[in-house]
């Protein structure tokens, strides 16, 4: 199976500039996720990939092979890249039924009639859909018609699968199902996969590595684990996690097992956090802790002794969540977001303790956060 | 013209209708309007004139004269298709008209059609693929095995000149001549109008039969018109006053006109030949050959569907 | 409203198909017009005209059907130029573009068999217009842009994804075209496809020129003789054959039915779409070529032909010292053209708006609800459409005729506009049918929660969002009101001259060449108005680009 | 605000029962989720309320009114309902800009231009699109789009607001801001809201109630905590939350704080589990827990006493998701689902003690559980 290769590539529609300039590289077999927000130039770059939209500027290529680039008028039609691919809009043919709809492209390439069956057969199994072949399309509802989609895109075994928000209108029942099967064939069959999906959590879950995008460029490209817990920048943090923010300036700094440790002091508090360079003492840093890693205590005292730093303050909402709570607490001019397990007693206008090990720290410089502060909004 | 004191109630009383509707079935003719203008003048009578093809206006006629919602006044069309309407009883009779005393005595009337003018029709040729010695002099001429693919005629099988032309000398030469004529291959066209220029174009040799008048129109052309020695077939066109019509004084004054020295020079002009006597001296010189040119004869009203019996069964 | 346009004077000429007499006057019921059908010359001029009809239905729907995707829906060079082009010969009146096909291909002077001979000593001439081929031809030189000006709509209103999905599934451009666009396509072909059968058997024009002269008879020259080539018309006869070809026609309306029952079209969905074209990469050129040598062949040559020969003293004589602005300045100096011109321009307005309102009132019907008798009302639609045009003109000439003399609609103008609005009828409704089944539902029902009634919702989303369709057809009807002859001769009255009927006495008097002139004028009318419609639409979708 | 009220309400499309037998009752300003799997008739029962598909059966009113009531022929035009929609499939006039098709419901209740203006750009400001409000609805991202429609149903303030998965294209942080906005408005302007969604975490964290559909037809209908703590049957457990269900016989059962509790016996384990009604003494009863509820400690003496069952098993999985991860744990026959902390340690083969305590358990009866297994599938 091949890899996919972007270099530098870019797409304008007269004045936007829907993806920027955009370099990655998703090696043969692996599952990568594209996720960032709305409008951030997901779709766009997944159409480039499969020859739907041409780069006005940069190389794509799919394994040895240079599919597309302008700047030598190259450009492979789209039903030469053996990509199969999910549409964001679905777009399921109206005038076919489910089975005629899976079981188009297999016919395209010529497989016997029992072949097709027994392919369709599968690819709906996989999305759980056999009951509905005869059904035409138009009569299925929001997720269904998803699940048509997923098994057309996968049915022939494409070499690149491009998934645009497969999953958006599945209940998390399903979700969960669908990505466990998704991510199964995609390893049997080793198929190269792009991924976009607005939800982190999944990204998280199936991935290989994670590119995270804004206004079209490329703001991480990195592990799950990378991602999450050390982002290269305060939008990457923000946007894959959530996390509260907290301005604190540099007392000292020390090197840590995986990480530099910097001593830091804020308003009222100080503390240890982790950072991935060195930062020269009395630079500012902006403090990153994860809603999940912070544990809020009604009782200073039970707060256990390995907590690194510890914050006072009251809480203003309490959102019930089903398997977690959420609460938000305001410390002085910030508002932590905090999670907690799902039966916590803890009120609202009730006084607690917030608290959170350095191994659950993460700290950028202030500059780099300011920069990209600055950058402005698409 | 007399000026009885009858006629001249009937004059004050068109006046007094103050508008007359003529429903013209030749439409290929633009000068009705001409003397309709002249007639205008001298009464202040407004005329309407509408025109419309024969069987459309045979139609409209009939659909008026049944529901009593009667807009015609005058009709003016072809000799044999009034004849028919005559018999359909949708017709008035003209009554004494003035003016009728210089209708020429050789021209076919009736109490109710009073004839206007005539057209004649002979044989075009191309006058550069056919030399001047070449030329068919008679109607028996385009017979020759020469021509054989080479004529262009007007379909015998369909109403108008075709028909009118296949009545007419069968009649005359009998159904030998057609049998012959069968042979020689004619294309028929039903794009009469077409036909003159497809001749000078070059398509076909002769085209028959050719409505003379139309070579005014054809005039740089390499096209000349024959009148063959037995002489031309012919349409003659007459005019009718419509039954329990609206204007019908006005319909008489205006008929009574048609008569007039002035309009029937106007359709002279056109190469068309009068039917009333003393013009003779009056005709331009353009025209001359073709509105004195002889006359064969004209097809007969009452046996039109025989006759296009017989024509499809020699013309298969 | 619909039945009392179409059924009114279609009854009557039931009721004159029936009688032994003409309506008005007492007769006796009377099946001998139907009798006179069942023998064989009357069914081989049945099967011939059929025959004929869907010969050039399927060879002018290939080339238009091409046309209109690769104008619509790829990146052709100079598409907007192309777009105008290519439908332009639809308006040039037929008797214009068949006097220029017979020079050209006449077997012995024709200019092809001549150069043709020219070139390779033959003594046979390669074409004749005068033949069963040459009617089919002269056909197609009408139905390909008629086609082509609807498809090109359908194709535009098409969400691109759904091609794009079966790119992506491994099918070339021309097999996506081939298996999903086609597909999506088929109420807008299948209408198209009727309209043209239909429009081939009604045509009187081409089988007249080309067809009679080379023993060729159709229904059309058939139901010509029985009421020109009598003494006494044979209307029961000629009416009786009209309502053989409605029988037949309805089974081809039935046959559509049933081909697209229970299927659904949408390509316009609830998730707006930017249309993207199709980049055709290195078959651009050779696509832009074929669109230029149909331009050629449909549209310079004919178009050419008419411009010169308009400043010509003869048509189809050419040389430096024939040239003549005469024609132009008679015409122009004409009263009666003016008046006419006037008139039509008027009806033609008035006309197309209302049909176009009605059409599109009836297509939703049809398309968008489950009333019971959808199928009935979709069958009225396709009525006069079905009618030989100069049956049907009786058939108005009869209707308003025995209306009681209180309803002063015969001889006023009021009757030319129902008549109009019944012969646009099939075509509004079709165009714009064709427009909604691509529309999905979400649209509208989105609109009625955000308290818009129906009638509201209609205007605002439904014709707004199929506004290039609604437009489309418009000038057609609007067109076809400036070329209308048989009923307009019928019904027509003084003061209430229309130009078909003005051209119609040109004709006669022989002079081709002012109605060149004239038709010229009307093109270069139809080339702003077109023109204006496609920077419209270009603007419509812009917004969406 | 009106009430809306669903009474035996059913929809049929010729042979396919989409909804069968609905009774509920949304009370006046009150929030209300539609829950339950794809094609489960949601969608469907939105529709009617809305008026754009007429109920087969049964009655619908708004406030005081009936609506529908195919029965005596009564059937009230969608416009004539006052209520916002948003559509699963967007349903955006792609002839009209972003601002024009947010004013139209506006300008279609005659308020003036500024008025217009005024409401369309609050509208835009809350879904965070007012740099786009000139802009073609076409080119406008998944997200984008998405975003209008929820601003078109809202700038009318309209009486009832029906939402049709209307955050699905978004990332999670704009879903977790657009759900705070939409809740802000619904309860400062009191619209009654019925929310569709496939995503349970956000069910719960938005709704006053919760009634989760399966099949056409009402499993539960509840508050938030109700459904994730106390589920009536084991569908609505598997489907809200993330659940290991055990089976087990009952030994004893005597009153608990808030409901029975049932001392069991399973497996090579046993202990005690909450549940809703006294089951007889041998009778087989269904064991709920919840995946973030169970603790896996590698080390069975760092469990603490107050964990009330306790089961030993091997990690089959563990999959990282960002703010936790997953694992899977096999014992015996059951594969048990536990949330873990994201930095666990934990690796795939290790032995792990499971326990859970008696507050975090929920069992329902054998019986019901085997009913509700028969079910037949849609
Ligand atoms: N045809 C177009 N013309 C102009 N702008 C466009 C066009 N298509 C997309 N855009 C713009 O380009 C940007 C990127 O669009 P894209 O569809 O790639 O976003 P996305 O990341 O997929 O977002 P979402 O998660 O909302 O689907 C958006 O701001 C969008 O408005
Ligand atoms: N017009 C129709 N004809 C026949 N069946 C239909 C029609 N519309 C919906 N259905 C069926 O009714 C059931 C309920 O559909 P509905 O759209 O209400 O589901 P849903 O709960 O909204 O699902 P999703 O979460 O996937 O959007 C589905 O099984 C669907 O296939
Ligand atoms: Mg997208
Ligand atoms: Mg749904």
């Amino acid at each position: 199976m091949p890899s996919v290769q972007l270099q530098n590539v870019g797409r304008r529609f007269g004045g936007v500039n829907a993806v920027g300039d955009v370099t990655a590289v998703v090696p043969n077999g692996a599952f990568v996720t594209l996720l960032g927000p709305s409008g951030c130039g997901k779709t766009t770059t997944l159409r480039m990939i499969a020859g739907l939209e041409s780069n006005t500027s940069g190389v794509i290529s799919i394994g040895d092979r240079i599919v597309s680039d302008p700047s030598r008028s190259l450009f492979l039609p789209p039903e030469k890249r053996n990509a199969g691919m999910v549409f964001q809009s679905y777009a399921i043919w109206p005038h076919m039924t489910v089975f005629d709809n899976v079981a188009y492209p297999l016919r395209l390439r010529r497989l016997t009639r029992e072949d097709v069956r027994a392919k369709v057969m599968r690819a709906l199994d996989l999305v759980q859909m056999t009951a509905y072949a005869e059904r035409p399309a138009p009569l299925l509802s929001g997720g269904q018609q998803q699940r048509v989609a997923i098994a057309r895109a996968v049915a022939f075994e494409p070499s690149v699968l491009l998934l645009d928000e497969p999953l958006s209108n599945l209940d998390a029942k399903l979700r969960d199902e669908m990505r466990i099967e998704l991510r199964a064939l995609q390893q049997r069959l080793a198929i190269t996969t792009i991924f976009v999906t607005h939800d982190q959590e999944e990204a998280m879950a199936l991935s290989d590595r994670i590119i995270v995008m804004r206004s079209g460029s490329i703001l991480q490209d990195d592990t799950p684990e990378g991602i999450y817990f050390r982002p290269s920048t305060l939008k990457v943090a923000e946007f894959c996690t959530t996390s509260t923010i907290i301005p604190a300036t540099v007392v000292a700094s020390r090197p840590g097992t995986r990480s530099r440790v910097l001593e830091v002091r804020g308003d009222d508090w100080s503390g240890m956090v982790q950072s991935a360079t060195d930062v020269v003492e009395g630079a500012g840093v902006s403090v990153i802790v994860r809603a999940e890693s912070i544990r809020a205590d009604a009782d200073p005292a039970s707060v256990s002794g390995d907590q690194d730093i510890r914050w006072r303050g009251r809480v203003e909402k309490n959102v019930f969540r089903g398997f977690r709570r959420t609460l938000v607490v305001r410390v002085g001019e910030i508002a932590f977001t905090v999670d907690a397990a799902p039966e916590n007693d803890i009120r609202v206008d009730q006084e607690v303790t917030l608290s959170v090990s350095l191994k659950d720290t993460w700290s950028i410089p202030a500059a780099a956060a300011a920069a990209s502060a600055t950058e402005t909004p698409l | 013209a007399a000026q009885t004191p009858e006629w001249n109630r009937i004059v004050e009383a068109a006046k007094a209708e103050g508008k007359v509707t003529l429903y013209s079935g030749h439409v290929g003719v633009p000068y009705h309007p001409e003397v309709a203008k002249m007639f205008e003048a001298k009464y202040g009578i407004h005329v309407e004139i509408l025109d419309l093809r024969a069987s459309d206006l045979a139609e409209r006629i009939r659909t008026e004269q049944a529901t009593k919602r009667i807009a015609a006044d005058v009709i003016l069309n072809g000799a044999g298709t009034l004849w028919l309407m005559k018999n359909q009883g949708v017709l008035a009779a003209y009554g004494d008209l003035p003016d009728l005393g210089r209708l020429r005595a050789d021209v076919e009337k009736d109490d109710a059609r009073l004839p206007i003018y005539i057209q004649g029709y002979g044989i075009a040729v191309n006058t550069r693929l056919v030399k001047d010695g070449e030329r068919p002099r008679s109607w028996k001429d385009i017979l020759d095995p020469k021509w054989k693919g080479k004529i262009l005629a007007d379909d015998v099988r369909s109403l108008g000149g075709g028909s009118t032309m296949f009545a007419t000398t069968y009649a005359n030469f009998g159904r030998e001549f057609h049998e012959k004529l069968a042979t020689q291959d004619p294309q028929f066209s039903r794009t009469v109008r077409e036909n003159a220029r497809r001749v000078a174009r070059g398509e076909f040799a002769i085209y028959i039969p050719f409505s003379l008048p139309d070579l005014l129109l054809n005039k740089n052309l390499p096209i000349a018109g024959i009148t063959p020695v037995e002489g031309d077939v012919y349409a003659q066109f007459d005019l009718s006053a419509v039954k329990d019509a609206p204007h019908p004084n006005a319909a008489r004054l205006l008929m009574n006109f048609f008569l007039s020295e002035e309009a029937q020079l106007v359709y002279v002009r056109s190469a068309r030949v009068p039917t009333i006597k003393g013009l003779e001296s009056k005709i331009p010189a353009d025209v001359k050959d073709i509105v004195t040119a002889k006359l064969l004869g004209t097809s007969d009203p009452a046996r039109i569907d025989a006759d296009l019996k017989l024509a499809n069964e020699i013309y298969k | 409203m619909l039945a009392a346009l179409t059924l009114y004077p279609i009854g009557t000429l039931l009721y004159g198909s029936l009688s032994s007499a003409p309506p008005g006057q007492a007769g006796t019921l009377d099946f001998s017009g139907y009798g006179a059908l069942f023998n064989a010359h009357t069914l081989s001029i049945l099967a011939v005209t059929i025959g004929m009809s869907l010969l050039k239905t399927v060879l002018s729907l290939i080339p238009a059907t091409i046309l209109a995707w690769l104008i619509s829906r790829t990146d052709v060079p100079a598409r907007a130029t192309l777009e105008l082009l290519i439908g332009l010969p639809f308006f040039i009146p037929p008797i214009l573009t068949a006097m220029g096909w017979a020079m050209l291909g006449n077997p012995t002077a024709g200019s092809i068999n001549q150069v043709w001979q020219a070139l390779t000593g033959a003594t046979t001439p390669i074409v004749n217009v005068y033949s069963y081929g040459g009617v089919i031809w002269h056909l197609m030189q009408f139905t390909v842009p008629f086609a082509f000006i609807l498809l090109v709509e359908a194709f535009r209103s098409m969400d691109p994804s759904l091609e794009e999905s079966s790119r992506t599934s491994g099918a070339s451009v021309f097999t996506t075209f081939r298996k999903i666009t086609l597909a999506l396509m088929l109420p807008a072909l299948s209408s198209i496809a009727i309209l043209s059968v239909i429009g081939g058997i009604e045509a009187f024009e081409s089988p007249l020129f080309f067809g009679s002269p080379a023993g060729i008879h159709v229904v059309t020259t058939e139901i010509y003789d029985s009421i020109n080539n009598r003494a006494t018309p044979n209307y029961p006869y000629a009416t009786a054959l009209s309502f053989a070809v409605i029988a037949l026609m309805a089974l081809l309306v039935a046959w559509q039915w049933r081909a697209l029952r229970g299927r659904s079209f949408q390509t316009i969905s609830g998730k707006a779409f930017a249309p993207r074209p199709i980049e055709l990469q290195s078959l651009r050129w050779l696509a832009f070529s074929f669109c230029v040598l149909n331009v050629l062949i449909f549209t310079v040559l004919p178009v050419l032909q008419l411009v010169v020969s308009s400043f010509s003293q003869y048509y189809g004589f050419y040389g430096w010292d024939m040239l003549t602005t005469s024609h132009y300045h008679d015409v122009l100096h004409s009263d009666l053209f003016w008046r006419s011109t006037i008139n039509t321009a008027t009806l033609g307005v008035v006309g197309a708006t209302l049909t176009m309102i009605l059409g599109s009132i009836v297509a939703y019907i049809v398309v968008r609800t489950t009333l019971p008798f959808r199928h009935v009302i979709d069958l009225i639609a396709w009525l006069p459409w079905m009618m030989p045009g100069m049956v049907l003109g009786l058939g108005f000439l009869w209707g308003f005729a025995v209306l009681p003399h209180a309803i002063g609609i015969y001889g006023s103008l009021w009757a030319l506009l129902l008549a109009y609005l019944s012969l646009g009828t099939p075509l509004s409704v079709r165009t714009m049918s064709t427009a909604f089944s691509q529309l999905s539902h979400d649209l509208e029902e989105s609109s009625r929660v955000h308290g818009a009634s129906w009638a509201l919702t209609f205007r605002k989303i439904v014709v707004a969002l199929t506004m290039p369709s609604f437009s489309v057809g418009w000038i057609l009807t609007f067109f076809m009101v400036f070329r209308e002859l048989s009923a307009s001769v019928l019904l027509y009255s003084v003061g209430n001259e229309v130009l078909p009927v003005t051209v119609l006495r040109l004709w006669e008097e022989g002079k081709a060449e002012d109605v060149s002139a004239v038709a010229v004028l009307m093109l270069a009318i139809v080339v702003v108005f077109r023109g204006f419609h496609l920077i419209m639409v270009k603007r419509w979708i812009a917004s969406r680009t």
